[in-house]
């Protein structure tokens, strides 16, 4: 099989050097923290694959419906901490609504549920790693953050 | 092609596949495909209780594969082979049965942190129900549990020991024999977890005088469905029968039941005849190999990847340094590379290994790596299989490094 | 040789055999023993933890097999379906892992007195560990559980209600949908035994509204060591699981663990991935040749044989007079002649029937036999067996008076 | 398979036709019981083949060490029922160690273990059970009076 084309460069780059590998509370393991540098209050939530043992922690900074700062911190395997980063990049700006729609379309495609290019366009970069679909012992690889920041702003909005 | 993959259709179907994921479960040479198909050609039907020869027929096939089993691994007796479904089976039937039969309150189980889940899990239900402790022996940084490790975690109270013969991670072959004169000195029953051992080395449970022995057909060579459990006739008597319903009784009445005599009293419904005669023609299938030349290769083809890998500076390798030692189990990582990764890209590369806790949590982070790659080797692997294992794991660290 | 019979390559080998012990197993087609073989030749390795091609191929075969047992039977999610070894197994867990989650002191379970022993002694068991009581239904004479009999019986305390959906020696299926319709309102779960069931009539274990339906493959054309257990998820969910090891867990620490996701939860250790695959060869067997195909043919085969043999005045046969109600299974039995002889004198006229209890002692007590004859039809069996089975029991009779 | 021979006429004549299907004592089922005809004890022991659910209840009448009479009684399949008649008929008149020593060679011979055709000679028509050897679900079905005897006897020889 030529897996090289998950293991792309987008992939790679994402994962070697990740803009959102960092920390924007002080505490991460409960479910909201303090940004210490601006006082906002972060929505935190950790993510677990057990198969494998990733582990992320991801946080939001969100304001007035908008996603105003996206971060993550953990172990993992290159594709969940590429999928991540991408991940982080596609939703920082968007508002609630479309950050869910995103991550549901994101998890709809590499399940190889939707594979309508146009649709799939939105994705933006995350579209590198459709073909992960062809790889479903890596499927919960690429889906954990997503799943995670799914559950996440679906809890807050319950909240609400 | 190797003359040895030649006799694996797998192998000649996928000629440029390096297969190094023995340790989870070996190719199927036609020798044992076509004994099952034949066995469903010619002399299939319900065994024991039929009365027409077709019945008799898969009755020979049933007992004669069970006759050979006793041999291959040196019972004294027909009776003391229970067939199950796979090395788990038998050790839950061991931890559920006889723990029933011999613990109290405050008895303690002796397993070792090496322990594969299937040999651990077992005795943590166990422990649970009886309210009995379950105690951990650690192993030397070469994987084996040393004679001073089990006398200092013997007590009175150790009822049972329960011990992998070969980790399937770190490779090691446990100094059985010693181990188990220990515990009989101390009243500890033994049931030993041979699932990995008897792909890779001649067992004979007399010599080792253990009390159960549990294994996998899949492992070696047999068709999937098919496992062992050896245990001592004096023990088998006496303990409880696990699952219930046909063909394991003598009298059934509607409150009350009085079971058949071994094996059948471990054996309820009807039984996998065609994979009692895979598992035969397995054994077959070894002895015509023969046990000197699989040593051998495992042995040579393991210390040249160990060494090979170990010349890699980027690479760990866990358990012994003497590469001979390792039945052909090599586990390792490639620094700053998850092992999900290093396997995917393997795959890429036409290499299989595995990647992952290898069902041994436990011991993964006892070596405190929690994931790791493990190149399992059989006799009918190469050194160019080697070789590819080699060059890929340069080539992904380059591919990584690259990405810097 | 009809034109059933030719798929079938023992029927080819034994071309004057009357097979008619299809209850106790059936042969196997082509069709399955090649997409066992082709499975061990192309696809085959350790499935779900593997990170390569072979790997993946193995768990799509594995899970693809799932999915098809699924529709097959009609149940509402794939995760529903749990491989075991054959339906004694699926019942074991049942009657284990339901019963530690629902039954208290002086609860009650009520099973039937046709109940196979491996519906019956998984029960006694629970029955005892739990202090509970284990309540028979009788059935009427035509081998009926009727709606009274199951209202009079049913309590307040009838946790779990575990019943044969088909009689192995009666062949009378039971209207479970009513039963289980009256046992529901009574908040009573229903475990059914399909294994005589399955291989006559289509089964949709949604229109049943059943909570466990257990089966075997080696009955339905699948090899011997593959079975079924098809349970609700929402009580597959809250029952613990059974055998512990390696793939049905998450997490596992030295003292405990956390088990995976349904099916995972109850399949521990490597699973027989040939046997599924061969399983899932069996539907689409049955599928080609359908299910109208089998019923008319077995229906009709069955009142033939039954009719038959019933104008003998020295037969006996138990259960509905209506032989199209039989689903082909017919017991009977020789006035004077012990069904061990009859079956043997059977054989050397190359008629396959089974004689003895079938596993079903206490109904054997309640039809006041204790040993019958079984002759068990197939649809690949045809009129000239029938005749052949008539034929070999009027000589025996002739052969046993003649030595008067 | 030819199984008629084992349905031979000797067996089918002692199935039919049994001379020792009687009893010998008041009672069968204790270990000794009283011939109410002469007053002797009888030995009395029962045997089960619980896969067919043969049942027989021997009776013996032991003088001397020398079996006087023998005699059965209980339900069984025509194998069952002629090998004990035969047996009967083998061992009356004989001592105990030389019945002892013929239900050995019988168990032997119906397992295929004896088959020097001079030693079985000393079977008589017992030899007639022959080939039950290559039906090995009915060999149980034949030694059944056998393996009784044998016990039977061997406990008496304790018991002195
Ligand atoms: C009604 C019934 N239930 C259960 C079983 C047990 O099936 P298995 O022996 O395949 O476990 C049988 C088969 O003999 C049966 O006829
Ligand atoms: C050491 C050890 N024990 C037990 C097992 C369980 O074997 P199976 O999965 O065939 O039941 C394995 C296989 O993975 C093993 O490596």
């Amino acid at each position: 099989m030529a897996l090289n084309n998950i293991y792309n460069e987008i992939l790679m780059e994402h994962n070697t050097h990740p803009d959102h590998k960092h920390k924007l509370s002080v505490s991460s393991d409960c479910k909201t923290a303090i940004n210490p540098n601006c006082g906002d209050e972060v929505l935190v939530k950790k993510g677990i694959n057990p198969s494998c043992g990733d582990e992320i922690v991801l946080e939001l900074n969100i304001e007035d419906d908008i996603i105003k700062d996206a971060a993550f911190n953990g172990q993992g395997c290159a594709i969940s901490q590429a999928s991540t980063d991408i991940m982080a990049d596609l939703i920082i700006g968007k508002k609630i609504d479309e950050a869910v729609e995103l991550t549901d379309l994101f998890i709809k495609m590499v399940r190889g549920e939707e594979k309508d290019e146009e649709k799939l366009e939105q994705l933006d970069e995350a579209m590198a790693l459709k073909d992960i679909a062809h790889m479903p012992a890596r499927v919960k690889c690429a889906v954990l953050a997503w799943h995670t920041l799914n559950e996440m702003l679906k809890e807050k909005k319950t909240a609400e | 092609m190797n003359q040895y993959k030649n006799f694996f259709p797998i192998m000649r179907h996928y000629k440029d596949l390096a297969y190094l994921d023995n340790a989870a479960t070996s190719q199927k040479p036609d020798m044992v495909i076509d004994a099952v198909a034949d066995y469903y050609k010619q002399e299939n039907a319900n065994p024991l209780r039929g009365l027409y020869e077709l019945s008799q027929k898969a009755t020979d096939a049933y007992e004669n594969a069970r006759k050979k089993i006793a041999e291959f691994i040196g019972a004294a007796k027909q009776q003391e082979i229970i067939y199950t479904r796979n090395a788990s089976e038998s050790l839950n039937i061991v931890a559920y049965s006889l723990s029933d039969l011999l613990l109290s309150k405050d008895d303690e189980i002796l397993i070792s942190v090496m322990e594969h889940h299937s040999n651990m899990l077992p005795w943590q239900q166990a422990a649970k129900r009886h309210q009995a402790k379950l105690v951990y022996l650690y192993p030397d940084k070469n994987g084996l549990i040393t004679i001073d490790e089990l006398k200092n975690k013997l007590s009175a109270k150790t009822k049972i020991l329960s011990l992998t013969q070969l980790s399937n991670v770190l490779g090691a072959e446990q100094n059985l024999k010693e181990l188990i004169k220990i515990a009989h000195a101390n009243k500890t029953i033994v049931s030993v977890d041979g699932a990995q051992a008897i792909p890779h080395n001649k067992i004979d449970v007399q010599a080792l005088d253990c009390d159960f022995y549990s294994f996998s057909g899949h492992k070696m060579y047999a068709p999937m469905g098919i496992g062992v459990l050896y245990g001592k006739e004096k023990y088998l008597e006496e303990m409880p029968p696990f699952l219930t319903g046909g063909e394991m009784i003598d009298y059934v009445d509607e409150q009350s039941a009085t079971f058949a005599e071994l094996p059948y009293k471990f054996e309820a419904g009807t039984q996998n005849v065609g994979g009692a005669v895979g598992l035969s023609a397995a054994i077959d299938f070894m002895e015509s190999i023969g046990y000197d030349t699989i040593i051998k290769r495992e042995t040579e083809l393991g210390r040249f990847a160990g060494e090979e890998l170990s010349k890699l500076p980027y690479v760990t390798i866990y358990g012994d340094n003497d590469f001979s030692q390792h039945h052909g189990v090599i586990a390792f990582n490639i620094e700053g590379i998850h092992p999900h990764d290093v396997a995917s890209l393997m795959d890429s590369g036409n290499v299989a290994i595995r990647g992952g806790h290898h069902c041994a949590q436990p011991l993964m982070r006892y070596l405190k790596c929690n994931f790791c790659c493990r190149a399992s080797i059989a006799f009918y692997n190469d050194e160019e299989d080697i070789t590819k294992l080699i060059n890929r794991t340069k080539y992904i660290r380059s591919y990584f490094n690259g990405a810097q």
